[in-house]
């Protein structure tokens, strides 16, 4: 296969180091892949805002059309041996993981199906097996978690790295600060992955971030600002910084992303900012559309063939809906599981079924 | 006329912020957002960014600015997007505000009130769903209170703003839209609830059940339900669980000999178990039937809808716990 | 043979962590300090920087960075300086180590220990003297060990290592010096205790006593005390607060039919209160006398001595309760 | 009076601002008043360790000796209505913001007669008549509620700053950063001062600190390195840091200084730094001997008069001490009180003497 030499949208910025070149090598075969990917990515979500809306999805859910290339780019220079770690915003990062449709929207809907059996929802996701370890409701919280999976890397001589995604609004958390001086003074393989979308929730980064130049906010670490929005650029930058910090220790990359959604169901995204500045971000720096764009430039694939694989991945998303919906719910014995490694004790359960009420016996007569 | 409870909180920070030019208001999205339960909504609109204060997300950051400002003589809200989040901020709480007065034998007053959502909302998973009533009311230096309906919110809420000592009040999501009756006093600027009482809800002579929140709304319900069934169930609304009313507990319980106490928390060292504690200790010979504990279960909290539904108790639990405790008398104590 | 508490947690980390290169330790002056309290004495030196980490003192860090590892299948002890300082953390341990497994239906658990010394010490005040037993305990998802004697110390330290899921583990920085005799067996490395037993210290058949951690020493004593006036106490050592040996509790309540409860922390909410509760709801017509709880007084501590004192349970107030409990019959109950 | 100008010990250095002048005005009654405080402080300690010694002092409890030039150097520029918040090393800054040596030696000793009444202790000494707000004993804590002090200042116009001293081992929590940010938001009078003796407990700057230059950590925010152990360079910082903070918002001080004492009275102070170190830092920088330099070289005392001086410093401490230990023990009833501005209602008080034991008489007999 031919490569393919692209040059990044805008140039790196570096804050302490030399950033790396604006010139990505692809392969036609990369690029139709990244298309395809990042349109099921943002076929999912829509499709999750319309069972949100028929009621079929309940509580918060985070929506993540508009940052598809951060999750797509970061996955093609990685391997499933390196970790990822994010918050809440978890659907896509799940299935570049290698997360299935099905197991994605069986959670959603809270279905035995669902990779976490229903009991996670929305802002829960994992799938250990291949390095992704959440789904985190906390914000911040999950940088120091992965600063934690970067030392176990490090202390069993892995020789692989952790990227820890946080938004724009983390940035400011006292945590991130901690971790990163630990980071820093034990060299751990840990690179900070800003997802600045410009807001947390309705606050403009500038309402909350005296310094809202996320790749700087390292101080003494080095960062990386990169454009979010350009899958090639992202998959440069996590080349990058995983070579750097498995020398070095940890670095941050700041990636100026958009989500389109608002900030979760309940937020019709359009108080805090123009729809001007939305439809701007749309027509000019879509992820989807620079990728079909290229494609095009490169005579890769024609339109029609594009429009096939959007159905494709539009009638994938049917399917996987309808076999999720086919799902029961989970068995009522589950909600005393999985509180332990173990499972309870005889004893345990007894105890806890008592504090619980002491006849509620549809769930205790189940129980071991 | 009837109001929210989210009209009863908005009520009660405006004019509480009228009168008091000491008092503002902080918190992440409790200005141009209008809070992220709309609670705030129009604050920052009329009292303008010097007293309605959006934060970034960092909490203990913003708790500790709060307290510090107490501290100096300020009266600020502190809004938690959720109490979840208050454990960034805790030791803020219980270190910095509870515990300073005594410290300093009375020289720092800390005059201050953090509010916010507490406890299961729906659909929100194990990490959006926790109870705080039973962590902060173990701390002494705190006052902890739990309004259920509309005149709860907006008494209790001017009643906490104005007290001089560290508030912490548990407001429930799912009540904000809910719509209570309210009496044209409790609609008058100038009304207040005291602190640490409880407030007898339903009245009646066979057994008593104790609830705060939401649950005591259910509570109600199954007074309702159990009415039919020839049961007279005294429902206490506890508001405050510290001070704990401990005298109309003991009381209600002296005259039912009967006990059923209601939470969404979580049950080891929760509420219910204090209460059964108080009324051993007060009124231990007046109990017909052992104490009857209804709690969340003993588990983070699920997402699928029908493990949530199980994971908190029910106006049925309610029914059958009370009916049980009124058709079962004590035996006579075995010999010593 | 006699070994002090701090040798008994020192084998006991030596052992483990020789067994298990998965095990390491990280916290304050863990390492080249030798730790605050020398607990980790020798240890460095042993294991080496990478298995024996000092941090900043930024306890959100370093037990998210510690929480972190445990995902990944390392074995992490995050050593508190004393549990006060947890608060700052307390997001992590709840919010990410307690809840994971459950919300990952098992996929992620967190086979982690946080240890370090709980509740009031000597002198240190009011922000320096909290035990968060009945915090931790309230938390579904948490083991919580507390324990007394350098048996237990041994015992339920190398249990909490191996155990798969995240153990808050209180000591006490009090008991440290203190030396207990200890068997053979207790000294093997193989020794291990299981989580969620409590251990009869004291056999007796007319009133129980429950307490943890220091506390158990002060209920032996009051048990001679009250041996020699002819009352025989059976006190129990919890070891665990969660889970709570509900069965081991009951069934001596069933014996002896009165109850006291020990404790240093706050009353409300607290450990007792659960034990009372646990204790009506299984057993409450073999109460011959109300639950007497012993706790700390509900104020924040105090520095100067005698108020400190007064501000925790002494022997007298064990005796006095005992004894109260033990000459008073409950009277009938009240006709319903 | 003559005024005199003297040359600091050494440059200040900034970060994102340029330094104050190394020229600082003085005059012979303020040298003559640094010498005589400072060494009533350092001698306040010395008795302190005594008392710990002879067990009249129980627990916790810091010394200050050392960094003397800090607490009074502040206090020279500032006025009553500027606010400070320290950490549990608090004896010297109470002294400094007008607390008398009975007080402070009576809530050393848990007596009646304490700045706290003996229920606060070593590390919760506060004056807020005179904007001293404590005395906190969880490390870092008291900065977030320093900015707290600056934002009400600034809520009420007041023209006055808030100096928030913390040390090098605290310099890292994530809550100063947190703090920072809102107070550079906000624009907050809030000076947060670094008093960096190189140790937090057993652990060297360099081994908790990626970047131990602290004045430079607050990123975007300006910062100034000063000689802790000048007082008079610590007087120009302090009029400099004030003057900025009005204008500008938060800014950071670095104090290079040093205790002498280990980190707190179970701590020999000697096992993680040498004997050798400690010593030539007195030999070469005590803050106390470098004035009494600068009074002779300008020939404003003899030998033999600044050694009265001591003698007198010596005999009021031991006054206060006497007069301390004259003090009773706190009433009982105190046990109870202010945990509420408004001490307990009957009814509360009550149930917390249940709670706390049916019959405690000795304490629930004098309760209201
Ligand atoms: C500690 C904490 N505080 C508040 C919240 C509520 N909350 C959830 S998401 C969010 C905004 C986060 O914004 P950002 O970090 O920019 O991420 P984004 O949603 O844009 O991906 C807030 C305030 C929370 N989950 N955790
Ligand atoms: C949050 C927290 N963690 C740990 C401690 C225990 N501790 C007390 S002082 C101290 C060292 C602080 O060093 P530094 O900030 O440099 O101040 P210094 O003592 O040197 O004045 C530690 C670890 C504490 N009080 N609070
Ligand atoms: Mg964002
Ligand atoms: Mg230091």
């Amino acid at each position: 296969e031919p490569t393919i030499t692209v040059e990044t949208s805008v140039p790196f910025t570096g804050h302490k180091i030399d950033p790396p070149s604006r010139s990505v090598e692809t392969t036609p075969s990369e690029l139709l892949s990244f298309f395809r990917e990042m349109s099921l990515m943002r076929r999912m979500e829509i499709a999750a805002d319309s069972l949100y809306k028929s009621k079929l999805i309940r509580g918060f859910c985070h929506l993540y059309d508009g940052q598809e290339a951060v999750a797509i780019g970061l996955e093609t220079s990685i391997t499933k041996k390196d970790a990822i770690i994010t918050a809440y915003r978890d659907h896509c990062i799940y299935l570049a993981r290698g997360g299935t449709l099905v197991e994605a929207f069986s959670e959603l809907m809270g279905r035995r199906a669902g990779c976490s059996k229903g009991k996670g929802g929305s802002m829960h996701f994992y799938k250990k097996d291949s390095g992704f370890f959440g789904g985190h409701g906390i914000v911040g919280a999950q940088v120091p978690l992965g600063c934690g999976l970067a030392f176990a890397q490090k202390y069993l001589k892995e020789g692989t790295v952790t990227f820890s995604l946080y938004g724009d609004g983390a940035a400011n958390q006292g945590q991130l600060f901690e971790a990163l001086n630990i980071s820093a003074l034990w060299d751990l393989p840990a690179i900070l992955v800003c997802e600045n979308n410009h807001y947390g929730m309705g606050t403009a980064e500038w309402r909350a971030a005296k310094s809202p130049a996320y790749y700087k906010r390292g101080d003494y670490v080095p960062g990386l600002k990169v454009d979010g929005m350009d899958v090639l650029a992202v998959k440069q930058a996590a080349k990058f910084a995983k070579e750097y910090a498995l020398k070095n220790g940890p670095m941050i990359l700041e990636m100026d992303t958009y989500r389109y959604h608002g900030h979760s169901m309940s937020d019709p995204g359009s108080t805090y900012r123009t729809r001007d500045e939305i439809s701007g971000v749309r027509q000019e720096r879509d992820p989807i559309e620079r990728v079909r764009k290229l494609i095009f430039s490169h005579e890769l694939a024609t339109a029609s063939e594009l429009k096939d694989i959007e159905k494709e991945v539009r009638k994938e998303v049917d399917d996987a809906i309808a076999e999720a919906k086919e799902s029961p719910m989970p068995d009522p014995s589950e909600l005393f599981t999985n509180v332990f490694v173990k499972g309870f004790g005889v004893e345990v359960s007894r105890n806890t079924c008592m504090s619980f009420g002491a006849d509620r016996k549809e769930v205790k007569a189940i129980l071991p | 006329k009837e109001i929210t409870v989210r009209e009863a909180l908005n009520s009660a920070l405006d004019e509480e912020m009228s009168a008091d030019p000491k008092v503002f208001l902080m918190g992440e999205e409790v200005g141009e957002y209008q809070g992220a339960y709309k609670i705030s909504k129009g604050l920052l609109e009329k009292y303008g960014p010097e007293r309605v204060l959006d934060t970034p997300i960092t909490e203990a950051g913003f708790a500790g600015i709060g307290v510090g400002a107490a501290y100096y003589g300020l009266r600020p809200i502190v809004e938690f997007m959720t109490f979840n989040f208050s454990m960034q901020a805790i030791d803020h709480i219980i270190n910095s505000a509870a515990k300073s007065n005594y410290m300093s034998a009375g020289q720092i007053s800390v005059p201050i009130v953090f509010r916010g959502p507490n406890g299961a909302a729906a659909g929100v998973g194990a990490q959006h769903s926790q109870c705080f009533g039973a962590w902060y009311a173990h701390v002494p230096g705190l006052k902890v209170l739990t309004p259920y309906s509309s005149e709860d919110a907006r008494g209790l809420l001017k009643a906490a703003i104005r007290d001089p000592d560290p508030v912490v009040f548990l407001e429930n999501e799912l009540l904000y839209g809910e719509s209570f009756p309210v009496s044209a006093e409790a609609l008058d600027s100038s009304f207040c609830l005291p602190i640490g009482k409880a407030k007898i809800e339903r009245e009646g002579k066979d057994v008593t059940i104790t609830a705060f929140s939401k649950m005591v709304g259910y509570a109600l319900q199954a007074a309702d339900v159990l009415s039919t069934e020839g049961i007279s169930a005294e429902v206490i609304n506890l508001r405050s669980i510290r001070p704990l009313d401990r005298a109309t507990i003991n009381a209600s319980v002296r005259k039912t000999n009967r006990l059923i106490t209601v939470e969404e928390g979580f049950p080891q060292h929760g509420v219910g178990a204090e209460i059964c504690m108080s009324v051993v200790e007060e009124s231990f010979e007046y109990l017909d039937a052992p104490v009857e504990r209804i709690a969340g279960a003993d588990v983070p909290m699920p997402y699928a809808a029908n493990l949530e539904r199980m994971a908190v108790p029910q106006v049925d639990d309610i029914v059958r716990a009370a009916k049980r405790a009124c058709y079962r008398a004590v035996p006579l104590a075995a010999a010593a």
